[in-house]
């Protein structure tokens, strides 16, 4: 797991790898966003990012880990002047190439792989690496209401 | 002409990587012997993810083998998104509202 | 901080030190107990363990940081055979010795000066301590039904 | 005998250390001018913590101060536990309902 960033305005999670835990994340994840922008939250793009992070934690759960034991950090930015949320999530599971994986046959739908496209089309920045032993997901989307920025900025 | 009466049955929780199993058994355990009919009511569900919606597919497809068939109605705009992203939209039968669903059985 | 412990059945968050995370830190210990624990979970006894656990996060804001910027850190250790949930929040604000802490003077009430002895009645125990530069305290509460302890060791 | 009439306030979000400020508002904003009475209805309440009660307690020595009378009703059992071991159930005046509440005034 990297180094804690004690810069305020950031909250992280560890879970067990296990689908148990997914409620108490999303929920979690939501609250906190709430907690950060409250009234100026957009709630179709929260809730676009949040499943997008929930593909992310299923992955990690049935393929890094192969629903075996683990853990999986998830780091939610909350930069007090953005008006994107960012949130990486990280395992300690077998690495992963995602440009090896074939976007899914839309012709030919079949009950899975649609995981990775979902959280490229409801993220606007989806990023994939590895340091060290430990795999990230970078997930960006902007959910702050516009008019707040424009309030803010001028 | 007599209109054949799909079940119906509402999915209240999570369809989800958490729930697809109980998901699949209260979908396939409502339907009784001979041609399945089924309508399912998505307007009180809480998170949807991709392997919710891969659950929903194999329940679809397997209704689908015994002859019978399974339609949707009253998505949530995010469940409408998630339909539209993955293209089930185009697989799935779905209405906007309980009414307009059964009518079209 | 202290070192992170990769041992499945426990998750950790950390929050700013903010009355904004009280909501989203309460509701994900709730939601990790029900994960746990399911329809075995006592809810009055889960209910007073929370409240518990926010009078010392409140306590960490309020006293350790003043106020000011910091990080709480909160962990819930989730044994798999154990009965009871146990929950520890850490600081690495100003230290603090639980001893020079007046009871309250219940026939003068004050508006104040109810934390320690809420999180005293409410947990089984209450344990505090110092390691290094960090300031913890222990909340620990049975919150599994009697009848499932019995199910499992029979 | 005209029985005076007590302004009733339900607080209906969390009474904690987060929200302590919006509920001294929410209640000193709702009694009058004058001689204050105020209900306040603890039914629908989220969280309590030992801060929200010290900002009722608060409000009641304000009310107290202008020779008015605040009193309880329908706390929930986990709101009944922290009266009961912080001591203040026997400071204020705790009804288990609005009616008999309302009838004590
Ligand atoms: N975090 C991961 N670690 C390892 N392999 C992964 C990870 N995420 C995805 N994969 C691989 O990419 C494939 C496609 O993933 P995805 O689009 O989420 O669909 P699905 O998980 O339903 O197969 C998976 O089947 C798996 O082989
Ligand atoms: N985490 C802490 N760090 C430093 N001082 C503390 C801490 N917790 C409590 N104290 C001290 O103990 C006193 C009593 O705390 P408490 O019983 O929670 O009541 P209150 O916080 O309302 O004063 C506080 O006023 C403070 O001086």
């Amino acid at each position: 797991m990297s180094p804690f960033d004690p810069r305020r305005g950031s909250a992280r999670v560890w879970v067990p790898a296990s689908a148990a835990f997914l409620s108490p994340l999303r929920i979690f994840l939501e609250r906190s966003l709430e907690a950060w922008l409250g009234e100026a939250l957009v709630r179709s793009a929260t809730e676009e990012l949040l499943v997008a992070v929930q593909e992310a934690v299923t992955n990690v759960i049935r393929h890094a880990y192969r629903n075996g034991p683990g853990i999986v950090e998830v780091a939610l930015d909350l930069e007090e002047r953005g008006e994107e949320a960012e949130v990486c999530v990280r395992d300690t599971g077998r690495p992963f190439d995602p440009a090896s994986v074939e976007p899914p046959d839309f012709a030919h739908p079949t009950p899975g792989g649609y995981g990775l496209h979902v959280m490229r089309c409801f993220a606007d920045r989806c990023e994939f690496g590895r340091d060290g032993r430990t795999n990230w997901v970078r997930l960006t989307r902007r959910v702050r209401a516009a008019s707040e920025i424009r309030a803010e900025t001028t | 002409m007599i209109r054949e009466q799909p079940t119906v049955v509402s999915l209240d929780g999570d369809v989800d990587f958490a729930s697809r199993k109980g998901v699949r058994e209260k979908l396939l355990g409502a339907v009784g012997p001979g041609r399945p009919l089924l309508l399912v009511d998505l307007s009180g569900c809480g998170a949807v993810d991709s392997e919710g919606l891969a659950a929903l597919l194999s329940v679809a497809q397997a209704i689908h083998e015994r002859g019978g068939v399974m339609k949707f109605c009253s998505p949530s705009p995010f469940v409408e998104r998630l339909f539209h992203v993955t293209r089930l939209g185009l697989v799935f039968e779905v209405h906007r509202d309980r009414r307009t669903a059964l009518e079209s059985f």
